[in-house]
C-alpha cells in the first residue's frame, strides 16, 4: 500500500486543539502523547455530543412510544448508519455494537466457531496477532478439537506467505483471522491476499480491522472479508463500544451469542426464536451514548479525511524511523515507513522498556513499554517486550523530537 | 386540531372499533401469521382467490393490537379486495400509508405495516414466489 | 420488607435540579418521565465526572507506566472499589465489569454453565423473569442437555413457593436464577429464601439485581447468593457499563467468557495462562469512562441513601396505585404498595398500552407499553402487553397527576 | 534533585548493573518461577538452606526484568540470608520496600515486588505451609 497524495493535508497543530487533554503540563512538560495505538485521545466534538445525548434525548431505545425514546434510538440507529458508512457495508442490519474489538472477535468465535468447528479443522492466525485474535480462536479450537495454526513473521516483520501450502495440508481451514496493522509493529498486512487464499480453501476470513480502522478506509466490500472488527476508542470515540461487521447470509445462519432482552422475536418455556439482524446479536441495552458518542467520532474523522490521516502518519512514521535511527544502540522493528502505519517499536540496549518508558514519562513523554498483548510475536522477537511510539492525527513533530531527546537521558541514566 | 386528534381522528377510531374484515377462513387460499416482537402484537391473515385464482376474492383477519395495527389491517382488507395477487404482493406501502392518513413515527410505523407485510407473506407463500429482499427488511416483524 | 423510616428525606425537587433532561418541554408540556425501570436518567454529577476523565487522565489502563495511564487506572479501579462498596462484597477482585447486567447473566451462564450443565441437570427461573435472566439460561440448558423449569406466580403477582418440592423433583438442581425486583410489576422478591432452597440443593444462586440496586441496599452478603448482576444505566449511571459479583471459589474455578488482550497471562501456540481476578473475566479494552461514571453515580446515590431512596419509592409506588385506583375500567397488577418497588403495571379496558402510551406521550408523559422482555409473565397475565409507569428519585407526585390526567384523556379519546 | 535521579538513583543502578545473587542452583532446597504478565517479565527463584533446614544459606535469582525488578531482588537476597524461612515467608514487603527507598508508582511497585513474591511462594512451597491470602492478593503476578 503506497503512500498517495491526500486530497488535502491536514493541519495537526488545529486538530490538536480540539482535545483537551492536551491543555496540561504533564512533569512540568507539555504532554507527547505517543500511545494512541493503545487508544486515542477525545476531540471536544465528541464529548460534547455525548453530553447532549444524555442531556436531551435520552431514554432507552426501540420499545419506547415517547419522544425521548424515539430521539434516542434515532440516535442510536443513526451511529449504526455511520458505522455502515465507515466500513462501506452493503446492509446498516449487518453492523453489530459491541464493547470493543475484541468482544466482536469474540462474538464469531463462540457463535459460529462453536458451532462450525470440530476435529480435523484448522484455525489460522498469524504471529503477529494481538492476543484478542489469537485467545479467541485458540480456545474455541480447544473446545471443539479443531487445530489452531499461526502464519510466521519474516525478519522485517513482514507476513511470511511462503509457508501457506504447508500450513493448508495440516488440516481443513475453515477461518483465517488476521489483523490489517500490526499493533506492535505497525505493519500493514496484504488482507486481500489472504481473504482469496481463505476462499479458496472454503474458510471464512476474520478481519480485525482495531488498529487499521483508526488511520486508513477500511472498505469490507473491497477487501472481500465476512467479518471485520472495530473499536471506537482507538479512533477518537468512546470507550464502551465497537462493532462488528459480518455478511448477512453469516449472521442470518449463525446462533446468537449473548442472550437477553431485545434479541428475541418471541420467548416461551418451550421454545425461544431469535429476532432479525442485528437485534438477534445485541442483547440488553445497547451502549447507546457510546454509539452516539462513535458517531461523532466517524464524522469527524470524515470530516478531515482518511486519506489525509493515512498520509500523515506514513511522514510522521518516516520522519520518527529517520530520527530514531540517529541514536546509538537501538533497534528497530518492523517494515520501512512506507509499509507501515503510524507506529515504531524499538528497544534500547541494555535497558529494559520499563524502565525507558518511565524516565520518559518524567519527561512528558507517553509511550507503551510491554508485550503490547503480542506475546507470540515477542517470543519471536526473542524479547520479553518493546518500546512503542505511535501516532494519530494530532501528534506533531516535537513530541517525536521530545521522544528523541528523552531517549538520550535515557542512555545518559543508564551509562 | 392538536395532535391526538390527528393521530387518533375519527376514522382509525372508526375501523378499530369496527373491524371490516375481522375474523377467521376455513380452507384459505393464502395465510400467515405475523408478529410485532416490540410489542407482542399478533394478526392472522387469510386470503380466498376468486376463479381465476388470482384475483383477491376475500380477505380476513384475526389478532389482537393497538388501534393503529388494527384499523391499518382493516383498511387494508377493503383495499386489496378485488385486485390481483400480484400486485398487492408488490403493493407499494405508501399506498396503505396514504389510507391511513396519520403522521406516523418509526415505531408505530411498524404497527401500520404488521398486516400489510403479512399479508405479502401470505401471498409469497401461496404462490410460491420468493419474499424480496424488502420484505425481509421488516426487520422488526417476524413473519411464518 | 416493609416500609421503614428513612434517617433523612429526600427531597425530589432539588434532585431533579441536577438532571438536564427536565430542562426541555415535550409537546409543550413538562416532561413527566415515568420510565425509570427501563433506563434512568443522568445527573450533571455523573455526565461532568465522564467529560473530565476523557479530558485530563484519558489513556489504556493497566499496561501503561505513563501518569495519564496511572490516572486512568486508578480511576477504573477506584469505581471497582465503589461497587464492591454498594454492594458489600468482601473482595474487589469479585466486582467484574461488564456492559449491563444481560451479559453479567450470560457470562455466568456460558463459563459455568457450559462446564457445569449436563443431562439430568435442572436449571430453575421464575414466570416473572426478564429475558436477560431467562433465554440465557434456557440456551444453555439447551446445548448442555439439561432441563429449564419456571416457579410460578400466585394471582397477586408473586413467587408461588408451594410447588418448590415438585420442581426439586424432576431433576438435579444445579443453578436458580431469580430477579430481586421485577421490572413489570415491582414485586419483590424473597430472595433470601430462594437462596437457602437453592444452597439446600446443592444449586447456585444467580440474583438479577438489574431492578433492585437502584432502589435499596443490595448487600451480597446478607443475600448469601453467588453471583449478582447489575446495570448502570438504571442508576443515574451511564450506557455501557454493568458489574457481575461473583464468589471468588466460584470464579477461580470457572473457565473465563470471552478471550483476548488482559485477561491473560501468558500467550503461547501451544498454551495459554489466564490472569487473576477480575481481569481473568475482563478480555478487551474496558468500558473505562463508563465505570468511572458508573463510580459517580454511585457516589451521586450513595450522597442521598438508599434507605431514603426506598422508602420515596414506596411512598410514591402507594400515591400511584390510589390514584390509578380513582380510574374505571383500569386493571393494576402486582402486589400491594408495601411489597412492591416504585413500579406500576395497568391496563385500560378496550385501549391497547401502545395507544395509551402514544396519547401519554402527546401530553408529555412518557410511560412504558410492551411485554417488558416478560412474555412469560404476559403469556400468565393474558395480555399480550401492559402499561408501567415506574419512578426514581427525581420523580415527583405532580408527574403521577400528569399521567392520571393523561389517561382520562385516553378514556375520551377512545370513548 | 530531579524525580529520575530519585527513581533511578544510584544503588539502584548498581543493583542492576552488578546483581548480587544472580545465577542458578542445583538442588535448591526451595524454588520458584514468577512472571508479571503486564511486561512478560520472569524471575526464578533459588534457595538453600542451612542444615538446620530453616536458615536461608544461599538465595540465588535469574530471569530478565526491568531495573527495579532486577535490583529489587538482588537487595532482597542480601536482606534475606541468614533469615529463618518462616520469617521471610512472613516478611512484610514495606521492609522490603524501605531498603529500595524510592517512590514507586502502582504499576512499577510490581516491578519491585515479583522477587519477593517468588520467594515467598518457593518458601512456602518447600515448607508445605499454604500460600497466605495476601500473597495471591498480588493479584497480577503469576506464580508457580
Ligand atoms: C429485572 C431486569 N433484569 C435484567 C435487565 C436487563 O438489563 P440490561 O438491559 O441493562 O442488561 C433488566 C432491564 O431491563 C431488568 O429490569
Ligand atoms: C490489532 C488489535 N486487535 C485487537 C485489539 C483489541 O482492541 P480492544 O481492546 O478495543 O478490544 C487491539 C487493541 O489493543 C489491537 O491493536
Amino acid at each position: 500500500m503506497a503512500v498517495q497524495a491526500p486530497k488535502k493535508r491536514l493541519d495537526a497543530r488545529a486538530i490538536r486543539a480540539d482535545f483537551p487533554i492536551f491543555e496540561q503540563l504533564i512533569h512540568g512538560q507539555p504532554l507527547a502523547f505517543l500511545d494512541s495505538a493503545a487508544s486515542s485521545q477525545k476531540p471536544r466534538q465528541m464529548l460534547e455530543e455525548m453530553t447532549e445525548f444524555y442531556s436531551t434525548s435520552y431514554a432507552n431505545v426501540h420499545r419506547g412510544v415517547y419522544v425521548l425514546a424515539e430521539r434516542a434510538t434515532a440516535a442510536l440507529e443513526g451511529a449504526r448508519e455511520k458505522v455502515r458508512a465507515l466500513v462501506n457495508a452493503p446492509d446498516v442490519r449487518e453492523i453489530i455494537f459491541v464493547r470493543n474489538a475484541t468482544e466482536a472477535i469474540n462474538l464469531v468465535a463462540y457463535s459460529w466457531g462453536l458451532n462450525n468447528l470440530g476435529p480435523g479443522d484448522l484455525v489460522v492466525v498469524t504471529e503477529l496477532e494481538h492476543h484478542s485474535n489469537f485467545v479467541p480462536w485458540q480456545y474455541i479450537a480447544g473446545r471443539t478439537g479443531a487445530k489452531l495454526a499461526m502464519i510466521p513473521l519474516t525478519d522485517e516483520g513482514e507476513l511470511d506467505l511462503s509457508g501457506l501450502d504447508a500450513i493448508a495440508a495440516q488440516g481443513q481451514i475453515k477461518v483465517v483471522a488476521t489483523n490489517q496493522v500490526s499493533n506492535s509493529l505497525g505493519t500493514i498486512n496484504p488482507v486481500e491476499k489472504l481473504v482469496a487464499w481463505a476462499h479458496d480453501q472454503g474458510a471464512i476470513f476474520v478481519c480485525d480491522a482495531a488498529q487499521s480502522a483508526p488511520h486508513m478506509t477500511v472498505d469490507v466490500q473491497a477487501l472481500g472479508a465476512d467479518f471485520v472488527a472495530i473499536s471506537a476508542h482507538k479512533m477518537c470515540g468512546p470507550s464502551g463500544v465497537g462493532a462488528l461487521w459480518g455478511r448477512t447470509e453469516l449472521l442470518r445462519a449463525m446462533e446468537p451469542f449473548l442472550l437477553g432482552g431485545h434479541m428475541i422475536n418471541s420467548v416461551r418455556l418451550e421454545k425461544t426464536t431469535w429476532g432479525e439482524l442485528p437485534h438477534k446479536f445485541e442483547a440488553g441495552t445497547a451502549p447507546m451514548a457510546e454509539a452516539v458518542g462513535f458517531g461523532a467520532a466517524i464524522d469527524y474523522l470524515q470530516a478531515i479525511g482518511f486519506d489525509a490521516i493515512e498520509a500523515y502518519e506514513h511522514e510522521l512514521a518516516a520522519y520518527a524511523l529517520g530520527r530514531l535511527g540517529e541514536l546509538d544502540g537501538l533497534t528497530l522493528y518492523g517494515p520501512p515507513a512506507d509499509r507501515r502505519a503510524g507506529i515504531v517499536s524499538f528497544n534500547v540496549e541494555g535497558v529494559h522498556p520499563h524502565d525507558v518508558a518511565q524516565i520518559l514519562d518524567m519527561q512528558g513523554v507517553a509511550i507503551r513499554a510491554g508485550h503490547h498483548c503480542c506475546q507470540p510475536l515477542m517470543q519471536k522477537l526473542g524479547v520479553a517486550a518493546t518500546n512503542r511510539a505511535s501516532f494519530y492525527l494530532y501528534t506533531v513533530r516535537e513530541e517525536i523530537d521530545q521522544l528523541v531527546e528523552g531517549l538520550h537521558t535515557v542512555r545518559k541514566v543508564f551509562a | 386540531m392538536n395532535e391526538f386528534d390527528q393521530m387518533y381522528r375519527e376514522v382509525i377510531l372508526d375501523h378499530y372499533k369496527n373491524p371490516r374484515g375481522h375474523g377467521e377462513m376455513e380452507n384459505a387460499d393464502a395465510e400467515a401469521e405475523g408478529q410485532n416482537p416490540l410489542c407482542g402484537d399478533e394478526v392472522s391473515i387469510y386470503v380466498a382467490f376468486a376463479d381465476d385464482g388470482e384475483t383477491i376474492d376475500e380477505v380476513k383477519f384475526s389478532g389482537r393490537g393497538c388501534a393503529i395495527s388494527q384499523a391499518a389491517t382493516s383498511m387494508l382488507t377493503e383495499m386489496v379486495r378485488g385486485r390481483k395477487a400480484i400486485d398487492v404482493a408488490r403493493l407499494d406501502k405508501d399506498e396503505l400509508l396514504e389510507e391511513i392518513g396519520i403522521p406516523l413515527t418509526p415505531v408505530r410505523l411498524k404497527c401500520a405495516m404488521l398486516g400489510l407485510t403479512t399479508l405479502k407473506v401470505a401471498l409469497h407463500k401461496a404462490k410460491g414466489t420468493p419474499l424480496p429482499d424488502g420484505l425481509a427488511g421488516f426487520d422488526e416483524l417476524e413473519l411464518s
